[in-house]
């Protein structure tokens, strides 16, 4: 069916730009990067140096001594007010300062309070900080039987049922484990003509939002209230999170959201917020702690994974059987890790038709930093590894790479591997759109002499995380204007828009003229987070309902006021018939949770994974320089299924930094570790992708489609031109020189020593 | 980050392990090293000051000699904290003794590992530099040796 | 510490302008404790240009660059460029292009598109690549900014 | 930062007066960008910085009367890249400019902090080597006449006292010769270079004269490859001696790995660059001068 039909009043898939644009252009938009409050004191922390030990002693007599500092503290004077200072999402396994241990280096373990940032900062060299130093363990497979346990017993936070089985569990690393298991996998490998087995890794990568990580917290002890500014993905649940620490009431707890400079998935959950309440809370003043670029590294970071695949296929190329198991590194703390290992692990085995798979994922503490959700929830590293390996068959069996993946592509209708049944996931149509627009069926020239050329397709999906909840205001004044509240952050995807358009649209008003509320949990009502694509899904239909709700009550006004059921005429008549003048507000609410049934304990099976499914594939043409190493991408064409695009041009801007962003993750970026020490923390080290990074032509499509419980048939957009990039980009190198790469990222060197490697074996051949 | 070497010395192994055990004579070797204090027996404190052009770096080390193998193995840790910055020095150097017709060749290893600041920022620095104290030392230890022959 | 204080005059935006400042004050942090927010410090290190100032109408990373070294020159932030509600051609063409979403380091670019604009009125691909190329944009709003500054190019000189 | 004492001297008799020779916590300062780096890590926590900005006669670009390039040490690198005397003298410098750091840095960072810094991954000393250019230092001892390529003792190491500043860049003539500079990136499009390749060389009747080839980012001083010049000197400019060539330049280099490539990595870099150097000599046209 043809989307744009659903538009009745033109707002839906109208290319307005960004409600925000004037004042981001003009250099206005205000972010939490520029808050000032009188009195406020600004917070500069001292790190770990070790990467696993206890601590001896903190010693910050000579820091206190150092003229202009206002307080130094450690963990011992912040369990004064939070006796029991650990948060997170899945564990509370994260201490606001460290205790007792420290766990990687660049773990917070100190803090300098002062009016100059630049005192702050220079206190905490005076900090002396002993340890005892312990065994570490930095790589996800060692973890898995290493004697260094990092942490002494596991503590989940009993916010997801999955994970209280591992309630005080000790002497292990692994934070969860996933486990599906679907018809019989040892016997496919069995029956059929070849087995393949391959194992594929991914690096740590950070997700450096240009504006860092930084929280602003002023307590206010006499009221028992505190107020928190912060560059959050997650108001409501930080508001949750500080109001059980404190032991306090949701309502005792505010948390204002500015701008975002950029989050993806960095400034999620509760980060610097517990700190900056707690050192608020004991300074009696305003704090604020702004993180540098270097610091963001020891912060949150994107899990390093190894993933061993192993394929049984027929002759035909059919894929009959696929074992699965799956490492996450992720870090000292959990953060959200344990819900990446199982939400990716639905759709390990890859968007096609298999009937045995079992899949083992394991969630894994090391002495890294913390690894937690980045564009994409894990699936990248996955689909990195099953569209590597899907080329690696073709070739072995010289079918061509479009043709085995239509012989194995799923179907809506078909049971995915989990056993939910396939739905408006147009898998198909993304692929055969991507053929089309890379002209697959036409012979690719290849060039002589030292530049090879090549071509390479990959396709992903994703399982969106589910069950969450999001509720939103539409509020009209008597004037008939339009205020819209909800807690979905704009860190830049334009949601504020596209959430705009949605109201407009069911209350035929203009979208320009709906007034969007930045978040502040004293008024914008719960949302989970703005995570994972979720937002135009869950939110969306929070905001249709809640449009749809103040509509009827208009009626109902109408009918009250005297004017009848079927007035059509300016709201505001409405409201000045009812009071007698401008007068009288109205208010619609609306609430929504899709549909899940959790994973069988037994299989990790679910009739219901997911109340809708992201596709996204990706073309690359390109050419590498066979005496150097270095690829130069001459094309890349992104295709996706997001449903119906509520505003094409944002949703287009979505899939080129969705995809550039997955550039830099395949080609540049690797975080460098010594000894658990992050030796490139800043830009001039840490390469991500500039201007002359980005592939010379650069395409975007949303096929047609329409999302049947989505608001106006959308969906979530925000990662699906993540998907595809490192695997199609690789399979274009094998295409070129023949070279099978199974380690990101694809750096000149490696990409020329694995060309040299080639020509040894056949020299020694 | 590791910087592995072999000198070749005309004494027996036995004269070299005794010299090298003697940690005064070991600290003579490495340049910009002062005040060692002998805490207990095989613990030692330091100072090491050194440059890279413009940029003074001062340590407090600690070094413990943590194996003896009499004559054949020697290791050595040696832990420091940069003044004026948030860091730490580590640094593991283990020396295997073996001799051959009157002659004996020492393999050493020295792995460093600095955290903090200067890990972060300032590694290239220190990783030159370090190649150039393992210079230096090695020469050092050459003549020390030299002048112990005649 | 040392505390030493010094007296700087520079115009902002047109207007004189005096400023007492320590030694080690940056001009990104000048500007801020001016309540001039469109220059931001992110990368620290000259190699994002989120930090990008004008001073006598060249680019300079304010992240980088002392405020005591504006002393007696002229300042220009993305403040100065549009005149009240009225925006400057080169932000309308970043509007139009939608060539940011965060926006963080959208005034930057914005900066280095006019100063590029001086230099070249019509510049090609190429030179915007190659001008561009030391600024950097998280979201990747790289294909729609190229965009953006051929817009403002046409805007501007045509 | 830690804060410290600042001084603009207005000319190079002031700011020699402000310098002392024991003291390595009073820094001369250019454009600063490097060293607002140091200082910004921590690494580098100076007492005071004099500012060599505003001495105006360390400023200037021109020609000697016997046809060097003389270039003030606080030109911006910038005036150096739009200079058309700079293009018609080296048109080499005029390019490399255009890859080095971003027009921000280049507004700022001036030529003699450029070459004062010693960061070994640097476009301009090997460039500046193998065009045979010198430095003119100045101290209260008088001036110095350096060759650019002897300026370099180690990791930020260079031969220049505490107390002696860099006045001029002198660069001979270069008639006729033809300059090549190739930077070789491995991490990301715009970075400091893995390897950089600095030619000067003529060809007169197909046959190869007077060769200078320095590599940079391969070791902590640009590397002048006198063996390989004495190889390609006065032969015949075919495949088989630039082949030979860059065999002998691979065997020959012996490169510190570091973060932009392992040592095996940058020796083949060497081969590769070296050939395609000498070829851009022989065809490029633009490379004349």
């Amino acid at each position: 069916m043809n989307a744009r039909i659903q538009s009745q009043f033109g707002e839906i898939g109208r290319k307005i730009s960004r409600l925000e644009a004037k004042s981001k252009v003009t250099g206005k938009a205000k972010y939490t990067h520029h808050l000032k409050l009188p009195g406020m004191l600004y917070a500069k922390v001292f790190r770990s140096t070790v990467a696993h030990g206890r601590i001896i002693k903190v010693d910050v007599t000579e820091a206190k001594k150092v003229e202009g500092v206002y307080d130094v503290l450690i963990s011992v004077d912040i369990m004064k007010f939070i006796p029991e200072p650990y948060y997170g999402p899945a564990f509370l396994d994260q201490p606001i300062l460290a205790i007792d241990k420290v766990r990687y280096v660049g773990e917070p373990v100190a803090v300098v309070l002062s009016t100059d940032p630049h005192i702050a900062e220079y206190a905490t060299q005076f900090i002396e900080a002993e340890y005892e130093e312990l065994p570490a363990v930095y790589d996800e497979l060692e973890a898995m039987t290493s004697k260094a346990i990092v942490h002494d017993e596991l503590r989940p936070s009993g916010t997801f049922p999955d994970l209280k089985h591992l309630m005080g569990k000790k002497n292990t690393n692994i934070a969860l484990d996933y486990h599906l298991k679907r018809g019989d996998v040892e016997q496919s490998f069995k029956d059929a003509d070849f087995v393949f087995e391959h194992t594929f890794k991914t690096q740590q990568v950070m997700h450096t939002p240009l504006e860092p990580m930084v929280s602003l917290a002023d307590v206010n002890l006499n009221e028992q209230h505190v107020t928190i500014y912060s560059a959050t993905q997650s108001p409501s649940f930080v508001r949750l999170e500080i109001a059980r620490l404190l032991g306090w009431s949701e309502n005792q707890v505010r948390v204002i959201v500015p701008h975002l400079g950029g989050g993806f998935g960095a400034k999620l959950y509760i980060k610097l917020e517990a700190l900056v309440t707690a050192l608020s809370m004991i300074a009696g003043k305003p704090v604020k702690l702004s993180q540098t670029m270097e610091e963001q590294f020891y912060t949150i970071t994107k899990h390093p994974t190894t993933f061993k695949i192993k394929s049984a296929v027929n002759k035909s190329g059919k894929i009959i059987g696929r074992r699965c198991d799956v490492w996450w590194n992720g870090g000292a703390y959990a953060d959200i890790g344990p819900r990446v290992t199982q939400k990716s692990g639905f759709t390990a085995a890859g968007p096609y038709d298999i009937e045995n798979v079992e899949i083992e994922s394991y969630a894994l503490y090391t002495n890294r930093p913390p690894s937690g959700a980045l564009r994409g929830f894990g699936i990248p590293q996955l689909v990195w590894a099953y569209e590597r390996q899907i080329d690696i068959i073709a070739h072995e069996l010289s079918i061509d790479p479009l043709e085995i993946r239509r012989i194995n592509l799923l179907k809506n209708g078909r049971p995915q591997a989990t056993g939910t049944i396939m739905k408006d996931a147009a898998l198909d149509l993304v692929l055969e759109r991507l053929a089309t627009r890379m002209n697959w069926s036409s012979t690719h020239p290849k060039r002589n002499g030292s530049i090879k050329s090549g071509r390479g397709i990959a396709i992903g999906f994703k399982a969106s995380v589910a069950p969450t909840t999001s509720t939103a205001l539409v509020t009209i004044n008597a004037d008939g204007s339009c205020i819209l509240s909800m807690s979905s952050v704009d860190m830049g995807q334009g949601s504020d828009t596209a959430m705009a358009q949605i109201v407009a649209e069911v209350l035929h008003l203009k979208s320009e003229n709906i007034r969007v509320v930045n978040p502040d949990t004293d008024s914008t009502p719960y949302d989970m987070a703005t995570l994972g694509s979720r937002s135009v899904f869950h939110m969306g239909n929070a905001v249709k309902l809640a449009a749809e709700d103040a509509k009827n009550k208009l009626k109902l006004l109408a009918k009250d006021a005297g004017l009848g059921e079927d007035y059509a005429g300016p709201f505001s008549d409405i409201f000045t018939k009812k009071y007698g003048m401008q007068a009288g507000t109205l208010v619609g609410f609306g609430a929504y949770i899709p549909s899940y049934t959790p994973p069988d304990k037994k299989d990790g099976s679910t009739t219901n994974a997911t109340p809708f499914w992201m596709v996204g594939a990706t073309g690359v043409e390109l050419e590498v320089d066979s005496e150097t190493g270095h690829i130069n991408i001459l094309k890349m064409i992104n295709i996706v299924d997001c449903g119906n695009p509520l505003n094409p041009a944002i949703v287009e801007t979505q899939l080129s930094g969705a995809a550039i962003m997955q550039v830099g993750f395949s080609l540049t970026e690797i975080m460098k570790l010594d000894n658990g020490q992050v030796t490139n923390a800043s830009f001039s080290d840490y390469k991500i992708p500039g201007f002359n990074d980005i592939p010379i032509a650069f395409e975007n499509e949303m096929i047609d489609s329409y999302q049947s419980n989505g608001p106006f048939g959308a969906k979530g957009v925000g990662e699906s031109a993540t998907f595809g990039v490192s695997p199609a980009i690789a399979n274009a190198i094998q295409d070129a020189v023949g070279v099978s790469l199974s380690e990101l990222p694809m750096t000149p060197e490696s990409i020329f020593k694995a060309i040299k490697n080639q020509h040894n074996k056949r020299a020694g051949a | 980050m590791k910087v592995i070497g072999q000198i070749e010395l005309k004494l027996s192994a036995a004269n070299v392990y005794s010299k090298l055990s003697d940690a005064r004579f070991f600290a003579s070797c490495i340049e910009g090293v002062s005040n060692l204090i002998e805490k207990s027996p095989n613990v030692y404190s330091a100072t090491l000051e050194t440059k890279v052009a413009y940029i003074k770096l001062k340590f407090e080390i600690s070094v413990e000699i943590i194996e003896k193998v009499e004559p054949s193995r020697i290791v050595a840790k040696s832990e420091g904290t940069p003044i004026g910055m948030v860091g730490r020095l580590v640094s593991t150097s283990s020396a295997n003794l073996i001799e051959k017709d009157g002659k004996t060749l020492v393999d050493y290893e020295i792995d460093v590992s600095l955290t903090g600041k200067l890990g972060s920022l300032g590694q290239p620095v220190i990783r030159s530099k370090i190649k150039e104290m393992e210079f230096q030392f090695t020469k050092h230890l050459k003549q020390a040796f030299n002048l112990a022959e005649e | 510490m040392a505390q030493t204080m010094h007296e700087i005059s520079f115009t902002l935006n047109g207007c004189a302008q005096h400023a007492q400042v320590q030694a080690h004050l940056n001009v990104v942090e000048l500007l801020n404790s001016l309540d001039l927010c469109g220059a931001r410090e992110s990368c620290g290190q000259g190699l994002c240009g989120a930090c990008t100032v004008l001073v006598d109408g060249e680019a300079v990373s304010g992240c980088l660059e002392l405020a005591i070294n504006v002393n007696n020159k002229s300042l220009e932030t993305i403040e100065g460029l549009s005149k009240g509600s009225d925006l400057h051609p080169i932000q309308e063409a970043f509007i139009e292009a939608n060539a940011f979403q965060c926006g963080f380091c959208t005034p930057g670019f914005i900066l280095m598109t006019k100063t590029l604009l001086e230099q070249y009125h019509h510049p090609t691909e190429d030179q915007i690549k190659h001008y561009l190329s030391g600024n950097l944009c998280r979201c990747g709003a790289y294909p729609e900014i190229i965009k953006a500054v051929q817009l403002a190019a046409q805007k501007m000189y045509s | 930062m830690k804060s410290f004492d600042f001084f603009e001297a207005p000319s190079v008799e002031i700011a020699l007066d402000s310098l002392d020779v024991d003291d390595l916590q009073i820094r001369p300062q250019g454009g600063g960008t490097a060293l607002m780096l140091m200082m910004k890590s921590g690494v580098y926590q100076p007492s005071k910085l004099v500012s060599l900005r505003g001495i105006k006669e360390l400023r200037d670009i021109r020609l000697s009367q016997t046809g060097e390039l003389i270039i003030g040490s606080m030109t911006s690198l910038s005036e150096i890249e739009h200079s058309e005397l700079v293009r018609s003298h080296a048109p080499v410098i005029s390019d490399t400019m255009k890859r080095l750091a971003n027009v921000r840095v280049r507004n700022i960072a001036r030529l003699g902090g450029a070459l004062a810094h010693g960061d070994p991954h640097m476009d301009l000393p090997p460039l500046l080597s193998a065009l045979g250019a010198t430095v003119i230092t100045i101290s209260k001892n008088g001036r110095r006449s350096i060759e650019v390529i002897d300026l370099y003792k180690g990791y930020y190491e260079t031969a220049l006292k505490a107390d002696e500043l860099i006045e001029s860049v002198c660069i001979p003539n270069l008639n006729n010769s033809r300059c090549v500079y190739l930077k070789c990136t491995t991490r990301s499009a715009e970075d400091w270079p893995a390897l950089g390749v600095a030619l000067k060389l003529k060809i007169i009747n197909n046959h190869f004269i007077d060769v200078h080839i320095v590599f940079g980012s391969i070791g902590e001083v640009p590397l002048e490859m006198k063996q390989v010049q004495d190889l390609l000197e006065g032969k015949h400019a075919s495949n088989d001696t630039l082949d030979a060539a860059c065999e002998l330049a691979y065997s020959l280099v012996e490169p510190s790995g570091d973060a932009l490539g392992s040592a095996e990595y940058k020796k083949e870099l060497v081969k590769v660059y070296l050939k395609r150097a000498l070829v851009q000599a022989i065809n490029h046209e633009g490379a004349v001068k």
